[in-house]
């Protein structure tokens, strides 16, 4: 099933597939092979038969749309997930699958999407308990000072080893799980989306330690949907597509139109709608002296049909900007008028009343009832006490419901379906889509575009522009600058919790949005 | 930014006191502990006669039986669950202890009493770890069975207790030290130790709090959980132990009133029923508040029928004052910054 | 290459034998057939049991005999139903049944039945809004809250009841209780018929009503339902309100059924009504759970106790047998990961 | 333990130590106890201290009667949780002159006086009585009280000898807890199975429940032994009188506790009492149902408010009945 094309661009990388199904390692240098994996859930085959190999010294990318795989795959290699069947060999030796444990011990780390950190361990406890036997004494101070000491040689010393994990920003809680795998040097470091919540110096210093990695002759397999982030730091790669190996790439034989096209499974190119053209000036929501904890004073003002995009690094107040702005942390303001209703404060009960919709940071805990089905899901926001609900209500909104699906191009079995069972980027896009159509004058984005993949995001970046059109005021926080530039009118950088610059027109360039992050204000 | 950091490694290299305080604030035990204080403070006020020899003694050995349960129920709260059985489980060891005694050393029937706890617990664990059942059902079932099988090895009260042993775990060690109290004492430290001071120990707070993450980081998250059962019968039979002796009788029911009460103590030790929080000390002094108010209440001259009602407030208090002062904080915070 | 799907039961060696093999199979046919149905069909399977020990418990009036236990366990354990679907738990049934079934016999004398059947509801309500206040408002944990309540209720109740003035039972509540009725030829006694339309009635408004449905993400991801602008602890409240209603009601029509009241009446309830529920199919964990699953696990319930008494084994051994069976039938189908 | 303690008032301060509290049984017995306490006769002779502890636990009974020795109490009086479970307070006790009685149910030790319903009897009585009322079906059903309390393991061996001796033949056991409701929905569990029972013990309960079971099941009555003296079970007798029911509710009189409040009394004014006094149960049946059941009382109004040679009347001890 491999892509003739793609071979023909890499006719040195694209192996003779080693891994014959009796499991021989073959060539000698390869330190993992795997072979004709394959995990079933159930009626759902998330990977039907993938085989691939790695070579010490080399970062090979695993690229997919969401759902192709590429999560169950990296828990396979990492013993999280046992395989239904297929054989994976790391240096020679078959690794006895279903076993996180044995995995670490043959050299092999992974750094989770869906991150794997005790909430109520401290740092130090979750970098420092995972190695050796339950069996010993564990002392809090030399764990701390162990923990100190691994955080400086990784160059994070602003993380605290004392700090309950629980209390850590995303992106800090991923930059520990990020620390943890590297910390046992391991042959092959797995790191799946570890950058999807990642600031571009974020990304830098993820790079860095990579290239420290390889130096080192260690391997690793790198899951992102950020094709620059593979053009730069891949040098070969497995397109995964349906749970099956679409297609193989080494560095520069590839532009991102063929990636995606492979991924998708047709033709698509990349590309980003411009912001629509504004046809009301009529403000959707006005705040002045915003405080709230680790917000310090901010003025906003948005138009109905703006799209406005907060910008700036991790841990400077953009999630507690948008937590307030929605009600869902306490805060007060000199002045707040949300859709000309004039309010002291709100809470999310009210916010929704008031037409405001909000996409969360974390969507297993803050999105979705995994428990409940996709077309519920949907529905949360729009429960009454005294109307239907269930399935009769799912029934009544069906119109409503397969419009979401197929905007989004949702990857389910159907509204009833439960929402546990899907993919992480198609569970985020649920937590989106319940907001679509349903009279909004602002909606609250914390990131919707973390961790899924490129059509998927075109999708995504169409149906905000459409809410836009319609005149929806949207407040975006982003962690890709390109995304900001690209689809906002206007971009407010955050910056220690304040406004340090607002960028429009020419001013609003990657540049300028990047060095506003770092806090200096571009010259107007 | 990373010029700060080799200061932090000098701090951190030796964790401020305060690190203790933090721990036990986030464990919970700030509040009980407040609680006993002031609760022993009223008592001794009303009753200085607390003070004595024979009432400490009589303290003690009322509050020693539940503090272990409770410490025994905290270990399977630690790891998310509730143990629903903890009272049949001593009941049997309670009979076990008892009956033993009148056949082997006390040696072995103490070895046999906490042989039979461990076995209850693996029994409970091997259910929720392996087999994936909830705790409070498992050992909703699991009660029946201990119960009964209680009653078949001692179908009424009574067991070769005898007035040495009475002596050795409920007597005086020195004046004004009951020699429960020392017991009590050497199973809460050893504990502490293994909970704080080991890496198991660890993981098992680990455990309750995120079960997946403990598993995706390579830990034996299920063996974790089995052991922690295992723990905590052993713990409970130690109970069940001095139970008997300070009845100076085996008793196929002795077991019944400890279920409720060790969720109470639990409880009102601040921890976290959803597993990962919760602290030995505050288990330890919430058994003792609960068990003596009884006592406060009949020095006091009140009808002892109150001391249901005022149990149920001392927790209220003691549990959502936190809460509520937490929230005042935050809000107050929330407005200042 | 070409992919080859491998059986799921072929696992490679090593992996740990954690999850049984058949569990994946289990959980697809699980997926299927609607959890509560579960309970109902281990009913059916201990009922047939029961058959082939003794022949003479296949009868109609042997089903009708069980269903009617079933059935008062069940109506004492809606309420706790309603607790767990929201990821709580209601610890206080036994002392709500008991206090509002001695206020009901309380008031008779003065307020006429009615009055008495609707003060009695009202303190159920009191008591399910100051469980769900303090829940929701102060934050106390579901199972320390009602523990307390359960503590509190029954020194009020020996402080607050003179027993010795309990009026005799009204012959309108022995009419919708006890008194035997004959539905399609059927000889029965009235709760059964008014336990089986109140479950109707719940269950239609856990299913298909916005607030039921509230309930249920409520239950299964408290965050989620708050950042979806659901009014998280008005849900929260109503459902502990229901729950201790439900709990009243069902103290009353126990009174009327087995014409005792007593400071203990309700004690055997505190394990039972758990145990009903979660035998029933509803995750203790929240989110999952339905009143028919309730009866069918309070139907399980009923008819082990009729399997372990046609045994003659002694009363102990009986127990043991119970918790054995209990044990079994959760583990079929109680799996904590089994959605 | 003559001159009374405590100082100015020459009363004798006698403690009261009762655990489990809430049941209609024990509500009764404290009721009658307080009656006396506070008759002409005694108010000026006794200071009643009572104390009561959750559950059946022999822990806090410990307690309690330890805390009862520390204020100074000249006599205890404790209705034993456990047949063996107090002996550390009495030790105590003893060691300081106090005297301790067994008061309710038997307890197995020297240092203590015994005033106790004879349980044992209770128990063989009933079986005795069932026998003779045994019509040719000699198949019985046996509910026991609750397993593990010493009350019930103490008689239910001396049931079944007798039973069986007597040529019944028990094809089926259960349990009644103690409880109507219990003991109702066990006999019907029994009858599904078993609908030809000859003859039904059921020990100390089960008076009112059993015969429902019966008559829901559509069942023919057969003779019944079983109960704690409910009124409901006296009316019961009386109620199915016609339709055949033969029963005989065999039970110890709550005001045991008064018994015990005259007999300490007696000890403390220097008098010689029996040290094991066990009193005969009182026994309610067809013939004598009609003297006991009151129709203007609630079927779980408790009987036996009164003692032979006490004549406490019904309304004294009314006014200190339940809990408040
Ligand atoms: N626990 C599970 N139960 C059932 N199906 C699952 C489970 N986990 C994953 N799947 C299915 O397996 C397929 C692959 O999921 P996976 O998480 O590997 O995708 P992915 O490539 O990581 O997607 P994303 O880019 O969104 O993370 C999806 O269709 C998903 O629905
Ligand atoms: N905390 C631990 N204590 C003792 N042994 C452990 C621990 N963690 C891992 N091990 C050893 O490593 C093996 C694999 O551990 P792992 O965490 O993968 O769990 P598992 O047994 O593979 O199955 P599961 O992950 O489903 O519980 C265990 O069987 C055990 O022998
Ligand atoms: O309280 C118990 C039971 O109620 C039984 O009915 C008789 O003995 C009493 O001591
Ligand atoms: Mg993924
Ligand atoms: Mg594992």
């Amino acid at each position: 099933m491999t892509d003739a094309r793609m071979d023909a661009a890499a006719p040195a990388a694209a192996p003779e597939h080693p891994g014959a199904p009796d499991g021989h390692p073959s060539p000698v240098e390869a330190l993992l092979v795997a072979t004709d994996l394959v995990k079933s859930y159930g009626p759902v085959q998330a990977v039907q038969g993938v085989s691939f190999q790695c070579n010490p010294g080399e970062v090979l990318a695993l690229v997919g749309e969401n759902g192709a795989g590429k999560s169950t795959v990296a828990k396979m290699l990492a013993g999280a997930v046992t395989p239904t069947s297929g054989s994976i060999v790391v240096s020679g030796r078959p690794l006895a699958s279903g076993s996180v444990r044995q995995s670490r011990q043959s050299g092999v780390r992974c750094a989770f999407q869906e991150l794997a950190l005790v909430p109520d361990w401290t740092v130090a406890e979750n970098l420092g308990l995972p190695d050796g036997a339950p069996y010993r004494g564990f002392s809090q101070k030399k764990s701390v000072v162990a923990a100190a000491e691994l955080l400086e040689t990784f160059d994070l010393p602003h993380i605290d080893p004392r700090a309950t994990v629980g209390t850590l920003s995303l992106a800090d809680r991923q930059l520990v799980e990020i620390a943890r795998a590297l910390a046992g040097r391991p042959k092959l470091l797995i790191l799946d989306e570890a950058s999807s919540a990642l600031t571009p110096p974020g990304v830098a210093w993820l790079f860095q330690r990579i290239r420290d990695l390889t130096a080192e002759g260690g391997s690793v397999i790198y899951v992102s949907h950020r094709l620059g982030e593979i053009a730069e730091i891949a040098d070969r790669g497995a397109v995964l597509r349906d749970g099956k190996v679409a297609g193989e790439f080494v560095r520069g034989s590839w532009t991102d139109d063929q990636l995606i096209s492979l991924m998708a499974g047709r033709e698509a190119a990349r590309f980003f709608p411009d912001p629509p053209a504004r046809t009301t000036d009529a403000t959707a929501l006005s705040v002045t002296g915003l405080r709230s904890e680790g917000v310090h004073g901010i003025d906003l003002s948005l138009g109905a049909g703006e799209i406005l995009g907060i910008g700036g690094l991790q841990g400077h107040g953009q999630a507690e900007l948008l937590r307030a702005l929605f009600g869902a942390a306490p805060a007060t303001a000199d002045s707040w008028v949300i859709a000309g209703r004039s309010v002291s404060g709100t809470t999310p009960v009210r916010s929704v009343r008031h037409g405001v919709g909000y996409v969360p940071e974390d969507r297993k805990r803050e999105g979705l009832a995994l428990e409940m089905t996709v077309g519920e899901n949907l529905l949360v926001p729009w429960f009454k006490a005294y109307q239907l609900g269930g399935r009769p209500r799912v029934a009544r909104e069906r119109g409503w419901i397969d419009g979401i699906l197929a905007a989004l191009s949702v990857r389910t079995r159907g509204p009833n379906e439960l929402s546990g069972a899907l993919s992480g980027g198609n569970q985020q896009k649920l937590v989106f889509g319940r907001w679509m159509n349903r009279a909004r004058t602002v909606v609250l984005l914390h990131d919707p575009t973390r961790g899924i993949d490129v059509r998927a995001k075109q999708e995504l970046y169409e149906a905000i522009v459409d809410l836009a059109k319609q005149g929806v005021g949207i407040v975006w926080f982003s962690t890709e600058v390109e995304e900001l530039v690209h689809v906002c009118h206007r971009v407010v950088v955050l910056y220690q919790g304040t406004v340090i610059d607002e960028l429009t027109g020419t001013r609003l360039t990657g540049d300028a949005v990047v060095g506003a992050s770092m806090g200096l204000r571009a010259a107007a | 930014m990373s010029v700060a950091a080799p200061a932090r490694i000098l701090r951190s290299a030796r964790i401020p006191r305060s690190a203790g305080i933090t721990r036990l604030r986030r464990e919970g035990a700030i509040a009980p502990i407040t609680a006993f204080v002031v609760f022993f403070l009223v008592y001794v006020i009303i009753n200085p006669e607390l003070l004595t020899r024979f009432q400490l003694q009589t303290a003690a050995n009322l509050v020693v039986p539940l503090a272990l349960v409770a410490l025994g129920q905290l270990l399977i709260v630690l790891v998310g669950g509730i143990d629903i059985s903890i009272g049949a489980i001593m009941s049997l060891c309670n009979v076990v202890f008892a009956t033993q005694l009148e056949i082997v050393p006390v040696p072995v029937a103490i070895l046999l009493a906490v042989g039979v706890g461990l076995a209850c617990g693996l029994f409970n664990g091997l259910l929720v770890a392996y087999g994936g059942l909830p705790a409070i059902a498992v050992t909703l079932a699991s009660a029946f069975i201990f119960g009964s099988i209680a009653r078949e090895v001692l179908d009424r009260p009574g067991g070769g207790i005898t007035k040495a042993i009475y002596l050795a775990t409920s007597g005086e060690l020195l004046p004004y030290l009951p020699v429960s109290l020392v017991w009590l004492s050497v199973v809460a430290v050893l504990l502490w130790l293994l909970l704080q001071r080991t890496a198991l120990g660890r993981h098992i707070y680990g455990v309750g709090s995120n079960m997946e993450s403990v598993r995706a980081a390579g830990l034996n998250a299920r063996l974790t959980k089995l052991l922690a059962f295992g723990l905590s019968g052993m713990i409970t039979s130690v109970g069940a132990m001095m139970l008997a002796a300070s009845t100076v009788t085996g008793d196929p029911r002795s077991g019944d009133a400890y279920l409720l009460s060790s969720i109470a103590a639990v409880a009102l030790a601040g921890a976290a029923f959803t597993g990962g929080r919760g602290s030995i000390i505050g288990t330890v002094l919430a058994a003792c508040t609960l068990g003596l108010i009884g006592n406060l209440l009949f020095f006091a001259g009140i009808n002892s029928y109150w001391q249901y009602v005022i149990s149920a407030l001392i927790i209220f208090v003691v549990v959502g004052l936190p809460v509520v002062w937490g929230r005042i904080t935050f809000a107050l915070k929330g407005r200042r910054s | 290459m070409t992919s080859s799907t491998v059986p799921a039961s072929q696992s490679p060696a090593g992996a740990p034998s954690g999850k049984p093999l058949g569990s994946a199979s289990v959980r697809q046919l699980g997926s299927r057939i609607p959890r509560s149905t579960w309970p109902l069909i281990a009913f059916v399977v201990l009922f047939v049991i029961g058959g082939l020990i003794r022949p003479n418990l296949i009868t109609i009036d042997s089903l009708v005999g069980t269903a009617t236990f079933a059935i008062i366990l069940a109506i004492a354990s809606f309420g706790q139903t309603i607790a767990v679907i929201q990821a709580g738990i209601d610890l206080s049934v036994p002392n709500t049944i008991a206090f509002s079934a001695l206020a009901f016999l309380g008031l008779v004398a003065p307020f006429g039945p009615v009055g008495a059947f609707a003060a009695a509801l009202l303190t159920g309500a009191v008591i399910g809004l100051l469980n769900g206040v303090v829940i929701s408002k102060l934050g106390l944990t579901p199972i320390v809250t009602t523990i307390a309540m359960n503590g509190l209720l029954f020194g009020a109740i020996l402080l607050v009841f003179n027993f010795s003035e309990l009026t005799a039972i009204p012959e309108s509540l022995l009419a919708i209780t006890s008194a035997k009725i004959s539905l399609l030829g059927v000889e029965t006694a009235a709760v059964l018929p008014l336990g089986l339309v109140l479950m109707g009635v719940l269950q239609l408004v856990l299913s298909f009503t916005g607030w039921g449905r509230s309930l249920f993400v409520v239950g299964s991801a408290a965050e989620v339902a708050r950042l979806g602008g659901l009014p998280v602890d008005r849900i929260r409240i109503g459902g502990y309100v229901l729950s201790g209603v439900l709990a009243a009601f069902a103290g009353v029509v126990i009174v009327g059924y087995y014409q005792q009241a007593s400071a203990t009446m309700g004690a055997s309830y505190l394990l039972s009504s758990v145990a009903a529920v979660v035998v029933g199919g509803a995750s203790i964990f929240g989110g999952r759970g339905s009143v028919v699953g309730t009866v069918g696990g309070a139907l399980v319930l009923a008819q082990v106790s009729t399997l372990v008494a046609v045994l003659n084994l002694g009363a102990n051994i009986q127990q043991l047998i119970y918790g054995v069976i209990i044990l079994l039938v959760i583990s079929l189908y109680g799996r904590r990961n089994s959605a | 333990s003559d001159a009374p303690a405590g100082g100015g008032d020459e009363k004798f301060v006698i403690g009261f130590e009762q655990p489990l509290g809430g049941q209609a049984w024990r509500e009764m017995g404290l009721a009658s106890l307080q009656a006396l306490a506070n008759s002409p006769e005694y108010k000026d002779k006794v200071e009643l201290k009572i104390v009561r502890t959750n559950d059946n636990d022999a822990a806090q009974q410990n307690a309690a009667m330890q805390n009862l020795i520390a204020d100074g109490v000249d006599l205890i009086l404790f209705d034993p949780a456990s047949s063996s479970g107090a002996d550390a307070a009495i030790t105590q006790a003893s060691t300081q002159g106090i005297p301790v009685i067994a008061n309710g149910g038997p307890y197995d030790s020297e240092d203590v006086y015994v005033v106790s319903t004879d349980w044992a009897t209770a128990g063989s009585t009933g079986a005795e009585w069932l026998l003779e009322n045994l019509g040719e079906n000699k198949n019985v059903a046996v509910l026991e009280g609750l397993a593990g309390v010493p009350l019930n393991e103490g008689s239910m061996p001396g049931v079944t000898e007798t039973l069986e001796k007597g040529g019944a033949t028990i094809v089926a056991q259960d349990t009644n807890g103690w409880n109507e409701a219990t003991a109702q929905e066990a006999m019907s569990n029994i009858l599904r199975s078993n609908p030809d029972v000859g003859g039904v013990y059921s020990f100390l309960t089960g008076g009112q429940g059993v015969p429902e079971a019966f008559a829901s099941a559509g069942l023919p009555f057969v003779p019944v032994v079983g109960g704690s003296g409910y009124n409901g079970e006296a009316c019961a007798l009386v109620k199915y009188d016609g339709e055949g029911l033969t029963g005989d509710m065999v039970f110890g009189q709550p005001a045991i506790y008064a018994k015990g409040l005259e007999q300490a009394v007696k000890l403390l004014e220097g008098e010689e009492i029996e040290k094991q006094q066990y009193f005969p149960p009182l026994e309610i049946t067809n013939d004598n149902a009609k003297d006991y059941c009151l129709d203007d009382k609630p079927s779980n109004f408790q009987l036996g408010y009164d003692f032979p040679g006490l004549d406490l009347p019904l309304e004294d001890v009314m006014k200190y009945y339940s809990g408040s």
